[in-house]
């Protein structure tokens, strides 16, 4: 069984993304779930990685992003922070307001992506974090 | 990092309106650190002319929404100029992604290359 | 201080709404919240029991939706629950999908609005059912 | 169940084309039950070809997503027909609402009615 370091800090950038995804693997296997359903919590962790990124720091690359993994009997939770702005309403439009805005629609996939890979998505703020906890249950459904 | 290419490849065919077919390759993960490359090669595609389109995702290991939003914003310009965005022998665990979304719905997706090639030439006279 | 008991259970009718929403405004002012927050759960709570109803159980009558309320300390968390559909990927599209797809876009507000109105939100499917938990901390954020 | 009413009435003022201002009065509690006579009567203004609209919620105490996604679905229809939605007249409460999802981005939101109307009509040289 590997052994894989159940905390990561990385710095707001995109090309952090992989070495996320390779650590959610390797939690993944340490927890015993299914390819499947390890598949959709690696790209679930990497939309919220991504949102933390690009909506909580704004593309400015000195933030932190946290990624924190928890083993429970019947389930693991990955529960990605960052201390960026929460939903900024002035600049984070529903996709419709900002599909009449802008005519383009190339945003807002990565949400829905999120509430259909994992069992439970809870979001949180808490003392100037913004948090999302993922968690995948080991005999959960196989989306 | 995450490893990423596109490539690009005109192919042989041409469609009814004698323009030709070109494939993109897409090789390793598609995120959100590397969808700005695939970007930049489909608008590339767009400034050459080049419309009528089969992206190949038979070397693509990985996608995630950065990714499939290119292809939704690049799906408009391209049929505006009388061409498509098909795409072709995605893995499964990729298509896993573009079913969840709905996409086969937009998409003309198909299991090989040539499908996607003949869907461009069917009822073509001309080449191909 | 009033009284209102911690459960409900709707049959799903939209028409059942405003009775919901009568129930939250009690468990609010039970728990003490400032009366933004307390409106803000009612809102919330409101659009999530709208989605059971209208997607959940796809307008269908029949059904039954469960609303109970938990309080903490610190927090009061009200639970929406359902039985019927979870997400069905065929009947649901992201909202830019359908908008292209449909030309019309009147979709997509209420889960918006519930990430903005609370403080912790989360989704959870367990044993066949769906389930939307809405935290309002006492001392939390003011919008 | 949700009380919710909305009565018609039409305006004194005509904007620069002549097109008479109405005013729909909002009363009471908008949500997933009471949208649906909220829209069959923005569609009855629509057939019978009132395109001016002024929406008054001094009387409305509550609003849903369903009440938001009624105006999202109405305006465009009427902005085609040369026509406005005009927002008045919201309770702190109900305006919270339309603000956090951005919406005075897409409608005119005004505090009066009298406001909402002058919209319609100032630059206009005809009626008023
Ligand atoms: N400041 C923020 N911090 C974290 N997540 C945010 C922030 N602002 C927006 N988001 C998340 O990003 C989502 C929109 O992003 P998403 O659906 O991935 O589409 P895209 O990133 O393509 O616009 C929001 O619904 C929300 O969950
Ligand atoms: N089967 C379901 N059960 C509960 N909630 C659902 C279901 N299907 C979709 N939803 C919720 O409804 C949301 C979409 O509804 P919403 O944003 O309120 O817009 P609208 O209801 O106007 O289409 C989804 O994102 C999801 O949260």
């Amino acid at each position: 069984m590997p052994r894989c370091a159940p905390h990561l800090t990385i710095p707001s950038r995109t090309s952090q993304l992989a070495r996320v995804r390779r650590r959610v693997a390797c939690w993944a296997e340490e927890a015993g779930l299914a390819e499947r359903a390890a598949q959709a919590l690696q790209l679930a962790v990497d939309e919220a990685c991504a949102n933390a990124i690009e909506h909580g720091y704004g593309g400015r690359p000195d933030g932190r992003v946290e990624v924190e993994v928890t083993f429970r009997e019947d389930a693991v939770t990955v529960v990605v922070r960052h201390r960026g702005d929460p939903y900024d309403p002035e600049r984070y439009q529903p996709p419709e307001l900002r599909g009449m805005l802008e005519g383009h629609r190339v945003h807002g996939y990565g949400l829905h992506l999120m509430h259909r890979l994992v069992d439970e998505i809870a979001f949180r703020r808490h003392d100037g974090a913004s948090e999302v906890a993922l968690t995948q249950r080991r005999n959960g459904r196989d989306t | 990092m995450s490893s990423f290419s596109v490539s690009f490849r005109p192919h042989d065919a041409r469609d009814a309106d004698g323009a030709r077919v070109c494939v993109l390759d897409l090789t390793g993960e598609l995120d959100a650190h590397t969808a700005g490359e695939f970007e930049a090669a489909l608008q590339k595609c767009l400034d050459d002319g080049h419309t009528r389109l089969v992206v190949s995702g038979r070397e693509l290991q990985y996608i995630s929404s950065a990714g499939l939003g290119v292809f939704m914003a690049f799906v408009e310009p391209v049929r505006e100029q009388g061409g498509d965005i098909k795409i072709a022998e995605l893995q499964p665990r990729v298509f896993n992604v573009f079913d969840l979304l709905g996409f086969p719905l937009l998409f003309d997706i198909v299991e090989t290359e040539e499908a996607a090639v003949t869907r461009f030439t069917e009822g073509s006279s001309s080449a191909a």
